[in-house]
């Protein structure tokens, strides 16, 4: 018997690698959901304010983030933007970072094309893009959008933009929100368009950050906040879509329970093996 | 001239860095930002020494046949390709040097970075035993923080017989309490030390009492 | 093209994934591709971002104001000395400048963020358990980190609490990475399986 | 009061009443003044200090009639509620307003950027009401001026005399030859096992001076030099071939003059080799991938990973672990040291990389500074002790809580 736990510790360390694309590779492809996902207020908070919002106002997307925190953001930004398509709220994109403006792009191609196709371009959403200047901008910004932007991203003059015809400023926007992956980000988003010219500032950010925001969100500056995939997760469970954050929770449930098993296990074989036994 | 001149620059280097910390005034500022500005310069030029390594080295396989020479040969193609591609018709977007990035370092990079995933998980299996009353600690509170923050835990938590009844939060404030007190005192110990150690070998530098930096022989 | 981009990308995603059976010539390959492609990259880059508009352009555009870019150039062409055997001494200047740099603003920046605001944070009102949990730990985390008093007695004590509390840090981080590791993992797969095999919905 | 605009309405009525008999039919009635907003209070502009000038800060306690503000009072006509506050200025006190920028209801501040320091400057504010009418302006000024000294950083000038003082005593006294020791660091007593077994196993080490993303200015890159330099005049001693790949041309440089040294002071100059010391890529994961290559392929019997590391730290402590080599790291990075205390035998914990060269070295003035260090962490010590004092009593005395939680904070 202590052959055979002597034998578990040092089992060839490639069947765990295998065990691991296994266990995420199939929860991606099968259909398991863990009913239960906790709802945290902050999620809520950020989801409330796009419900809140009478269908027909504008809100400003901002993607600050570049291909590095896709992973993480992309799925986030992918569950708001479908929450305010479907709550018929006009859409002004934008970015700070110009690593993440094909982002937008895809984004675009991924979401509002082929989940909602009888949205138009122009009326329903405009794509800015990006430009320099961060703060500077979002001054700029609250002064005229046309002085910021004098076209958008496909180098269309904004007054041929029906949308942008009506929002002049960045004050004609009811919500700021950010996805942001770093500075410039929500924390430049809260400084300047909420301390400034209050516009509520809501978003999403990566899972290793989310801590740094606590303080914005107990203070009121932040509307609430996803934090990575799990916050994505939550959002799209709100939207009631099945998204690839919540099929990504799946995975990364199964996937920290493998881990768990493997430390069981491999205690127990230590244990059972006589402690000590496996030095090398 | 060989020893002396160069500590004379780090010390005044430094000095002129920390004096820029304490003055706004622009006189001040902007000449300390124009200095972190010549670093940027002085290391663009140092990628020469460690691209000259790197052909030494190859170069030397390929002309030698020595084995593995073919890869060598791969590596400096992929080389000469990406920095002449590069460097003529530029880095931005729609680019050959952005295609390459897009579609061979960008997943090479995406790939080895998710090797961890596989990594984290044979040494969860072999190192994560509970060896002693300290290594029980990490693996409780690992395993806590591991459940804890997906949708698992709180679904295992409430299939529990009476404790997930009468506590249904109780594994989220257990998460909660670990990252805000013990895990933030631990941090923050780290922290203050390893900060007080950098800044002791940063002022030994300045002062040129750590120079190994400049321990070539000959001269003085 | 882009079809061929993401085979590319799969294929060679496939040779790294090789390396966890064992190294194999695939994975070798990989690897020097990967290396030579990055160092390649980082030559263009330098070129394209720091020395064409921080050096060459100002230097060409406007010589009478910004003649002291000189500087960073002569210390960078310094660098080239390494390779020569009487003078490789030159080196040292450019060298100097940078660790020189470096440790300045370590000093502040060190001082500032990780000591001082961190002792700041530790400042707490003994009014709560977690607060007294908070400051004892680390304080008990700090006197580990004594190196001239050996772990006996009572600082052998407090110390073996510091360690206790360090090893929560570590439990805690471990599984904070874990999360976002495995995360990255979903997202190489679902390349994989959605993009490249197109298996997911 | 005269307003010009008033006088302009009374010409309008007597010029109405003067046409009265002609044509009273077609008489428009006089256009109505919109309803006007009550004006804001205390406006003042200010220089900011403690910056590098160039800025202004304009502040206003707001309109009775801002529905954002504290003390909101309903008007009477909902038209002449705030909608917006309008800022103006100009260079000159007769010069031309310009308007600055159009800010929402609730602010009550505006820091004004990109001036001339040295040049006064003036501003207007108007309150914009609801239905357009504007208020009466107020008007303030000032010169921004750039500081020699940031007055909110005296905590910091107070801190760093504080640990340079202490670090500098102690190397002092270490210099006049008053004897320090310090304690055992487990990581550091088996740097000569680990050079032993790999000797006596005819197989090489490795060293890492830091993961895949470093710079010579990384203060941990640099103590994790001092700590090779004394590794390789081991090897140099024992003849062991000692790997070195770097992930920047700098750190490369700057270790072979350091293996070098070694060496020569090892009186072994022939074992240097400098091909052994290698520059792979700068890029994170290329760097990994080479490393890992290299120590499936030239099997060292000691890894060394100690400086920065980031998510690189565990795929080379774990393939480093499959080759069966013995395994030294150190970091200060607080996120890896789970992974190198799991995946290495000896973990090198954040401030003893820094204490490694004095310990290895037994340098009496190294070991001077080491015991400053520990002094400066106690009074670190004794300052978090005062905070919480000074803090608890301010539970019953709150003007205590100025210390700790406004003096001490860098800014």
């Amino acid at each position: 018997m202590k052959g055979f736990f002597v034998g578990m510790m040092r089992i060839d360390r490639r069947w765990i690698f295998l065990a691991m694309a296994l266990v995420v590779a199939g929860s991606l492809l099968s259909d398991i959901a863990f009913p239960r996902l906790e709802i945290s207020p902050d999620v809520r908070r950020a989801y409330d304010l796009i419900d809140g919002l009478p269908s027909g106002s504008t809100v400003l997307f901002s993607w600050d983030y570049d291909p590095g925190s896709q992973p993480e953001l992309y799925p986030l930004s992918a569950a708001m933007l479908r929450h305010a398509l479907r709550r018929d709220l006009r859409i002004v994109m934008m970015g700070h970072w110009v690593t993440g403006v094909p982002l937008i792009e895809k984004q675009i191609a991924e979401v509002v094309r082929r989940e909602f196709p009888d949205k138009r371009y122009g009326s329903d959403y405009v794509n800015l893009g990006y430009k320099s200047g961060q703060n500077v901008l979002v001054i700029t910004m609250a002064k005229s959008i046309r002085d910021a932007f004098p076209a958008d991203y496909y180098q269309t003059p904004l007054d041929s933009l029906p949308l942008m015809a009506r929002c002049r400023t960045l004050r004609d926007a009811r919500a700021v929100v950010s996805f942001s992956a770093g500075d410039p980000g929500l924390i430049m988003w809260i400084q300047f368009a909420w301390q400034r010219f209050h516009i509520p500032v809501t978003g999403g950010c990566t899972a290793v950050s989310a801590p740094e925001f606590s303080a914005y969100l107990q203070s009121g500056q932040l509307h609430g906040l996803m934090g990575g995939m799990r916050g994505a997760a939550e959002y799209e469970t709100l939207v009631g879509v099945r998204g690839s954050a919540s099929v990504g929770m799946t995975a990364q449930s199964l996937a920290h329970a493998l881990i768990v098993v493997f430390i069981l296990i491999g205690n127990v074989a230590y244990f059972a093996a006589g402690r000590g036994k496996e030095e090398r | 001239m060989k020893k002396t001149v160069p500590l004379i620059i780090t010390f005044l280097a430094g000095l002129y860095m920390i004096v820029a910390y304490f003055v706004p005034h622009p006189a001040v500022a902007n000449s300390a930002q124009q200095m972190q500005g010549w670093e940027i310069i002085i290391v663009a030029f140092t990628l020469v020494l460690g691209i000259g390594n790197l052909v030494q080295v190859h170069y030397g396989k390929v002309r030698g046949r020595r084995p593995g020479w073919f890869h060598s040969a791969a590596l400096l193609a992929c080389l000469a390709v990406m920095a002449a591609i590069g460097t003529v018709w530029g880095v931005a977007e729609g680019t050959v040097y952005y295609w390459l990035y897009d579609n061979v370092m960008a997943p090479l990079s995406a790939a080895m970075f998710s090797l961890l995933a596989f990594f984290i998980a044979s040494a969860a299996y072999r190192a994560f035993r509970a060896r002693n009353k300290e290594a029980t600690l990490l693996l409780l509170a690992a395993v806590v923080i591991m459940i804890g923050r997906v949708p698992l835990g709180p679904w295992l938590w409430a299939k529990l017989p009476w404790v997930g009844g009468h506590w249904p939060h109780a594994l989220d404030q257990l998460t909660q309490w670990v990252m805000d007190v013990p895990n933030t005192a631990g941090q923050r110990g780290i922290k203050i030390g390893a900060a007080l150690g950098a800044v002791s070998m940063a002022l030994r530098m300045l002062l040129g009492i750590e120079r190994s930096y400049l321990t070539t022989g000959g001269g003085s | 093209m882009a079809v061929f981009g993401i085979w590319l990308g799969a294929l060679l995603t496939l040779c790294i994934y090789s390396f966890l059976y064992r190294d194999n010539p695939l994975y070798k390959f990989a690897e020097h591709v990967y290396v030579g492609i990055s160092a390649g990259y980082f030559v263009a880059a330098e070129v394209h971002n720091v020395l064409l508009p921080n050096l060459i352009a100002p230097l060409r555009s406007d010589f009478g104001h910004r003649f002291y870019l000189l500087v960073p150039g002569l210390l960078g062409v310094m660098v080239f000395f390494a390779f020569s055997r009487r003078l490789n001494w030159l080196l040292r200047y450019p060298l100097s400048f940078v660790v020189g740099m470096g440790a300045g603003l370590t000093v502040t920046a060190m001082l500032s963020a990780d000591v001082m605001a961190q002792v700041q944070a530790t400042a707490l009102p003994l009014n709560s358990v977690n607060n007294v949990l908070l400051a004892g730990g680390v304080l008990a985390t700090l006197v580990y980190f004594f190196f001239s008093a050996e772990h006996k007695g009572a600082v052998g004590g407090v110390a073996a609490a510091g360690v206790w509390y360090l090893m929560i840090a570590f439990g805690a981080a471990f599984g904070y990475t874990v999360m976002a590791r495995i995360s990255l993992l979903i997202g190489r797969m679902q390349f994989l399986l959605g993009d490249w095999l197109h298996l997911l919905r | 009061m005269f307003n010009p605009r008033n006088i302009a309405r009374w010409l309008a009525v007597l010029a109405a009443c003067a046409n009265l008999s002609q044509a009273a039919k077609v008489i428009p009635p006089p256009p109505a003044e919109p309803a006007v907003p009550a004006p804001v209070s205390r406006f003042t502009a200010a220089d900011v200090p403690n910056d590098g000038g160039g800025a202004v800060r304009l502040s206003w306690a707001p309109s009775p009639f801002d529905s954002a503000a504290l003390r909101f009072a309903a008007p009477d006509d909902p038209a002449r509620a705030v909608k917006a506050y309008r800022l103006f200025r100009s260079m000159g006190r007769s010069g031309e307003y310009s308007q600055l920028i159009e800010v929402g209801p609730g602010t009550t501040e505006f820091p004004d950027e990109g001036l001339a320091n040295g040049t006064a400057y003036h501003y207007r504010i108007q309150a914009v009401g609801a239905a357009g009418g504007l208020s009466p302006v107020l008007e303030a000024s000032a010169v921004p001026r750039a500081s020699w000294f940031n007055g909110e950083r005296t905590n910091m000038v107070a801190a760093l005399v504080l640990v340079a003082g202490i670090l500098l005593l102690f190397i002092v006294r270490a210099r006049s030859g008053v004897a320090m020791s310090i304690r055992k660091i487990a990581g550091l007593a088996a740097v000569d096992e680990a050079i032993g077994r790999a000797t006596e196993m005819g197989r090489p080490i490795l060293y890492l001076p830091s993961g895949g993303l470093s710079a010579v200015s990384d203060i941990q890159t640099l103590a994790s030099l001092v700590i090779l330099g004394r590794v390789a005049a081991k090897t140099a001693e024992y003849e062991t071939k000692l790997l070195v790949p770097c992930s920047d041309p700098l750190v490369m440089a700057l270790a072979r003059e350091i293996v070098k040294a070694s060496c020569m002071e090892a009186a072994r100059p022939d074992a240097f080799r400098p091909e052994n010391i290698r520059y792979l890529t700068n890029e994170q994961f290329a760097f990994t991938a080479g490393v890992d290559g290299m120590m499936l392929r030239e099997r060292p019997a000691a890894n060394f990973f100690i400086g920065t590391f980031y998510a690189e730290a565990l795929i080379l402590a774990e393939t480093g672990y499959a080759t069966g080599a013995i395994q030294i790291a150190g970091t200060a990075m607080i996120t890896q040291l789970p992974f190198f205390v799991a995946a290495c035998d000896y973990t090198l914990i954040g401030e003893e990389i820094y204490a490694a060269s004095a310990y290895l070295s037994k340098e009496p003035v190294l070991l001077g500074s080491i015991k400053g260090q520990d002094w400066a962490k106690a009074a670190a010590i004794a300052v978090i002790v005062a905070g919480i004092a000074l803090e608890t009593l301010a539970l019953r005395f709150p003007q205590l809580h100025a210390f700790a939680a406004q003096w001490l904070l860098p800014k």
